[in-house]
């Protein structure tokens, strides 16, 4: 019998400082058991627990895509109270931690191949969102999806992450890329305000189109109610939800949401689920 | 603190006493600078003490002294301004109701008195420092390794 | 499956024999508590008693667990190495609780296997009530003072002697491991038995309404009457320590300088931190929220997840909760059954 | 009917329709014999359910600060006016809140009730020897139980008061704004604090092999911190994460470490109400630690919790000469 609670080690390779406040940082892993790392297959969406031994582990959604060979990568942002937080940003390059998983569902490939993808990510959410945006892009797969339109959010120039994937996906013609933040800062080019009135702006086509919403819960909201004036469907609109998880697999009873157990039903959800849910998250 | 810390017989043999680990709360503006000129007057003291500056005696909560026995300090030293010196006014005052009680209820509760101790300490007064260590260290060293409250991780 | 008759003047020497080859546990009194806890000789088994104070579940599933340890950087796995052992004593409405659990923790997808191994290694024995407290309602929930589910053997105490019933191979397998020890039964006796059972099931008092809830509660959510429930609720963790069915835990790792273990604790949904995410959003943030959750989880979504009500009416929560917030009277005011004239809150 | 109870129905009656009060917090029947449950009633004629009686065990000061902290949601405090009755220790807990500033005063109508001991329900279920209490009530200073078989067992009410009212010093609540009265109350004896002094004459070893059989019960259910009326803190020192206080494993020096750091938070506030004690499950002697707290405070600083709203608390205040000769 395997030990689901096991984590496997692994190193950090590379830290990545995401922001001007230095409180996002991304962890490039490499598993030290070459085996585990083949074992370790995932679809984006999916997260996994990390942990720093002594300190606790904590979920975090893949940020790196299933396509990237080699590597793993979380990008985790520190909260003074979050005791696995601080203690993973306390880590520096070469230093040991564990990772088990994957867990949960993942974005469901079977609605997105096929279709124009609308992706809109706020903030720090937008990580599972880089791993879906780069695994689209993939030769092996870009024939399989439609148009793709990524919309990344954030509060300032500072503040907006993944600035070195953001610069290559810029300088492709197979994707169409709109980055905004809240208000005017000097030397900012690109669009100004929230990412609700942007979308609007944007105006995607509901037409054969799937579209993908995470970040901070005000956005997810006025997202979702542009999305559907714009007439995509509740069953084509998907988000993912963050609870507070334990075990990840269904067990230590936590993170429900109604019947529903974010780790294990979850966490990517569509809007018309979450309609059905009761609104306790 | 993970090994068991009996002192083992073959410590012993070898006539290797046991060292006691003391955890010493120290106030920043008396009893710390009292330690700084004992050591700056180079008075000898024993090397037990694991110093942790506080800002006032009062700052020392119980829990942080309950927290020092749990992960393996054998004594626990909290030492402020005397009487009547405190920077802040009134918190060694405080500290002292405070630590009566707490004294009295390890005590009731079954903590050897020696573990935890208290003392005024002056920042003139290196001399008394090191006495003070002196003496802490030797009761404490007489008590033997703490075993009570002690949390063993490794069971 | 068997039916056998074991004397009570043999029982010591039953409980001998089978502490050489298992480790026993059974109900003993400790420290004013009944409680199941290993028994080295016949006489540690508590004489007379109804139920121990707490369930058998910290026999599956301890309070605190290590789930591994750590040193150096290194994972140190903990193999869940557990000798062959024998419940004796247990009630009814407990062995169900235990199939219960497995539903949790033996899914198609993951395996927990601190939980397994020690279920594995596991023979119930139970035995019967003849004699339902005024607080138990397991009736009301599918199950029966008398009932065999989750039990390897279930036994019945005819006065002298107990019937022997086995109720699984495993129990089969105990029970033929025993040779001459027990006799086989007589139709007198399983008439006795089934006196037993009739009058057990008429000592029933406690009876609640049941039809229907998890669906009235599927409307509930936003119900006022969680308005009222949660008021007098303290917010301690006895209900759901002391639930034989309840089981959400924590994982915390206790260590000292990157040395120590991970450890699974007990934890209840009726905690503040028990949701609370880093960034200090906790979609529960009061005790109405912490309430609902307990109540939807056993007779809700346990019902949509695994098929079941996770409640077993053994009544603990009820006998021992300090304000006397009792379950019956919450299911009775979500169907709108409660008594006329008396408010809830 | 009990003259008290009707005057306190009575009482509460008027209060309600009079809406000087928006809710009242008294006891009503349980749903077992022997036991009463805190009821939260808003209409008058809700006020006919309240009882008075011997199983009024519960503080039911442990409400008033939920009632009236900040909504984390909203961030505002509810402005409601609050009726609660009180006996003589939840009087004195009361006191406690306002002197820490946790209840506003002027939203508090304290009704007062002289207290004539409560029973524990532990001694009477000892009493029955495993047999179910089917009917409990009080009949001229006895108790008369009904066990399952129906036998009839009168119990002298003496013995099977809670500890906590053997000791009572303060039967009648020092505070009120109404103060119902009928029988009077029971007489206050002075507190020797036997079982404290007890334990102090035993040699240190045996008294921490008594605490940790004592803690060896405990499961961590925070019961007894639930159950405190002093134990207002929206986070607790044992569930905080940064720092991690205590572990929150059963392990013997966490459950100690917890217990500590618990009871000495209640050092010179505490006032023997036994409500921990009351809702331990496991049977944890925990007033042997409160109480010594509460013979030191008196000793060392000549204190008493919850008797005036205007003395300082012992541990916020000082004097010149305090005991020194503990302190190197």
């Amino acid at each position: 019998m395997t030990n689901p609670y096991q984590p496997h080690l692994a190193k950090i390779t590379r830290i990545i400082d995401e922001n001007k406040a230095r409180d996002l940082k991304t962890f490039e892993l490499a598993f030290c058991d070459s085996q585990q790392a083949e074992r370790f297959s995932f679809v984006c969406g999916q997260f996994a627990q990390v942990s720093v031994l002594g300190a606790g582990e904590a979920p975090f959604g893949i940020a790196s895509s299933p396509t990237d060979q080699g590597f793993l990568q979380f990008t985790v942002k520190r909260y003074p109270t979050g005791t696995v937080t601080t203690a993973l940003h306390n880590c520096q390059e070469g230093d040991l931690i564990g990772v088990r998983g994957p867990y949960g569902n993942g974005y469901p490939m079977q609605l997105l191949e096929g279709s124009n993808v609308m992706i809109v990510g706020g903030g720090f959410a937008f990580t599972t969102l880089k791993s879906l945006t780069n695994y689209i892009l993939h030769p092996d797969n870009r024939g399989r999806f439609g148009e793709l339109t990524v919309l990344s959010a954030a509060r300032d120039p500072g503040e907006m992450i993944y600035k070195y994937v953001l610069k290559k996906w810029s300088e492709r013609d197979d994707i169409r890329l709109i980055l905004t933040i809240d208000k005017e800062a000097e030397g900012w080019k690109e669009k100004v305000g929230f990412a609700a009135p942007v979308l609007k702006q944007i105006d995607p086509s509901s037409k054969n189109a799937v579209a993908v919403v995470c970040g901070p819960a005000i956005m997810i909201k006025t997202c979702v109610a542009v999305l559907l004036e714009l007439g995509f469907a509740a069953d084509r609109i998907l988000t993912s939800l963050e609870m507070r998880m334990k075990c990840g697999i269904g067990m230590c009873g936590r993170c429900n949401i109604g019947d529903k157990y974010v780790c294990r039903d979850g966490p990517v959800f569509t809007y018309q689920q979450l309609q059905e849910m009761p609104k306790e998250y | 603190m993970v090994e068991e810390k009996q002192p083992s017989s073959t410590d012993r043999l070898q006539g290797q006493q046991w060292q006691p680990k003391i955890v010493a709360f120290l106030c920043h503006w008396c009893s710390y600078a009292g330690a700084d000129l004992a050591g700056i007057s180079r008075i000898q003291y024993p090397p037990n003490i694991r110093v942790i500056r506080v800002p006032c005696s009062s700052r020392v909560n119980p829990l942080h002294i309950i927290k020092a026995l749990q992960h393996g300090a054998d004594g626990v030293l909290v030492s402020g301004c005397h009487p009547g010196d405190c920077h802040y006014g009134s918190g060694n005052y405080l500290a002292r109701r405070k630590f009566a009680l707490l004294k009295r209820f390890l005590e009731f509760i079954g903590i050897e008195p020696g573990r935890v101790q208290f003392s005024w300490v002056s920042a003139a007064e290196g001399q008394k420092f090191a006495s003070v260590i002196r003496e802490v260290t030797e009761e404490v060293r007489k008590l033997g390794p703490a075993r009570r409250l002690v949390k063993n991780l490794m069971k | 499956m068997t039916e056998k008759i074991l004397t009570k003047d043999k029982q010591k020497e039953f409980l001998s024999r089978l502490i050489k080859v298992y480790q026993v546990f059974a109900p003993v009194e400790k420290e004013g508590n009944l409680l199941f806890s290993q028994i080295n000789t016949p006489e540690e088994l508590a004489e007379e008693y109804r139920n121990t104070k707490l369930p058998p579940k910290e026999l599956f599933f301890p309070h605190s667990e290590a789930l591994f340890r750590f040193r150096k950087g290194q994972v140190i796995e903990e193999s869940p190495n557990e000798a062959e052992r024998v419940i004796f004593g247990m009630r009814p409405c407990d062995a169900k609780s235990l199939t219960l659990l497995d539903m949790v923790f033996n899914t198609e997808g993951f395996k927990d296997p601190y939980f397994i191994a020690r279920r594995e290694k596991t023979t119930v024995i139970s035995i019967a009530c003849a004699q339902p407290q005024i607080t138990c309602f397991c009736t009301s929930f599918g199950g029966s003072p008398v009932s065999e589910e989750g039990s390897d053997i279930l036994l019945f105490d005819l006065g002298e002697n107990y019937l022997v019933k086995s109720i699984t191979p495993k129990g089969q397998q105990l029970i033929d491991s025993l040779g001459g020890l027990l006799t086989d039964a007589q139709k007198s006796d399983l008439k006795k038995r089934d006196e037993l059972i009739k009058t057990a099931l008429a000592e029933m008092k406690s009876e609640i309404p049941t039809e229907g809830l998890k669906e009235k509660l599927e409307g509930m959510f936003d119900s006022p009457i969680w308005e009222k429930i949660h008021l007098k609720c303290l917010g301690c963790g006895i209900c759901t320590y002391l639930c034989p069915t309840c089981h959400c835990f924590d994982i915390v790792d206790e260590a000292v300088d990157s040395e120590g273990k991970r450890v699974r604790n007990w934890d209840s949904c009726m905690y503040p931190q028990f949701t609370i995410q880093a960034s200090g959003l906790n979609p529960r943030l009061s005790n109405k929220e912490r309430l609902r959750q307990r109540m939807m989880h056993k007779f809700n979504y346990s019902v949509s997840n695994y098929g079941q009500t996770f409640c077993v009416g053994c009544g603990r929560c009820i006998r021992n909760c300090p304000v006397n917030l009792d379950i019956r009277e919450i299911v009775k005011l979500i169907s709108g059954k409660q008594e006329a004239g008396r408010s809830f809150q | 009917m009990d003259e008290i109870e009707s005057k306190l129905r009575q009482t509460a009656k008027q209060l309600l329709s009079e809406g000087k009060v928006d809710l009242l917090i008294g006891y009503r029947q349980g749903s077992l014999p022997s036991k009463t449950t805190p009821c939260f009633i808003t209409q008058e004629q809700e006020a006919a359910e309240l009882v008075w009686n011997s199983f009024c065990t519960n503080n039911l000061a442990v409400y008033l600060p939920g009632l009236f902290r900040l909504d984390p949601r909203s961030k505002k405090r509810e402005q409601k006016k609050v009726g609660i009755v009180v006996k003589g220790c939840d009087c004195r807990s009361l006191v406690g809140h306002l002197k820490e500033g946790q209840v506003p005063r002027e939203n508090l109508v304290i009704i007062g009730l002289p207290c004539q001991g409560m029973i524990d329900e532990k001694k009477i279920v000892a009493k029955l020897e495993g047999k179910e209490i089917i009917k409990a009530e009080e009949q001229n200073g006895q108790i008369l139980v009904v066990d399952e078989k129906g036998q009839e067992i009168r119990l002298a009410k003496e013995d099977f008061l809670r500890d906590c009212c053997l000791v009572c010093q303060h039967p009648v609540p020092p505070l009120y704004d109404i103060l119902i009265e009928g029988k009077t109350a029971r007489q206050a004896v002075s507190d020797e604090y036997t079982e404290v002094k007890e334990l102090e004459e035993r040699s240190i070893d045996q008294r921490w092999e008594f605490f940790q059989r004592q803690m060896s019960k405990c499961i961590r259910c925070y019961a007894c911190r639930n159950a405190c009326p002093l134990c207002y803190c929206p986070e607790c020192f044992a569930e905080q994460s940064q720092p991690r206080w205590v572990g929150t494993t059963d392990d013997p020096s966490d459950i100690m470490a917890f217990h500590l750091g618990r009871i000495f938070h209640t050092a010179g506030r505490c006032v023997d109400c036994g409500a921990c004690e009351a809702a331990c499950p496991m049977g944890v002697e925990l007033r042997k630690l409160t109480r010594k707290l509460i013979k030191d405070v008196g000793e060392l600083f000549g204190y008493e919790a919850g008797v005036s709203a205007e003395e300082p608390p012992p541990l916020a205040t000082y004097k010149l000469d305090d005991d020194d000769e503990f302190i190197k």
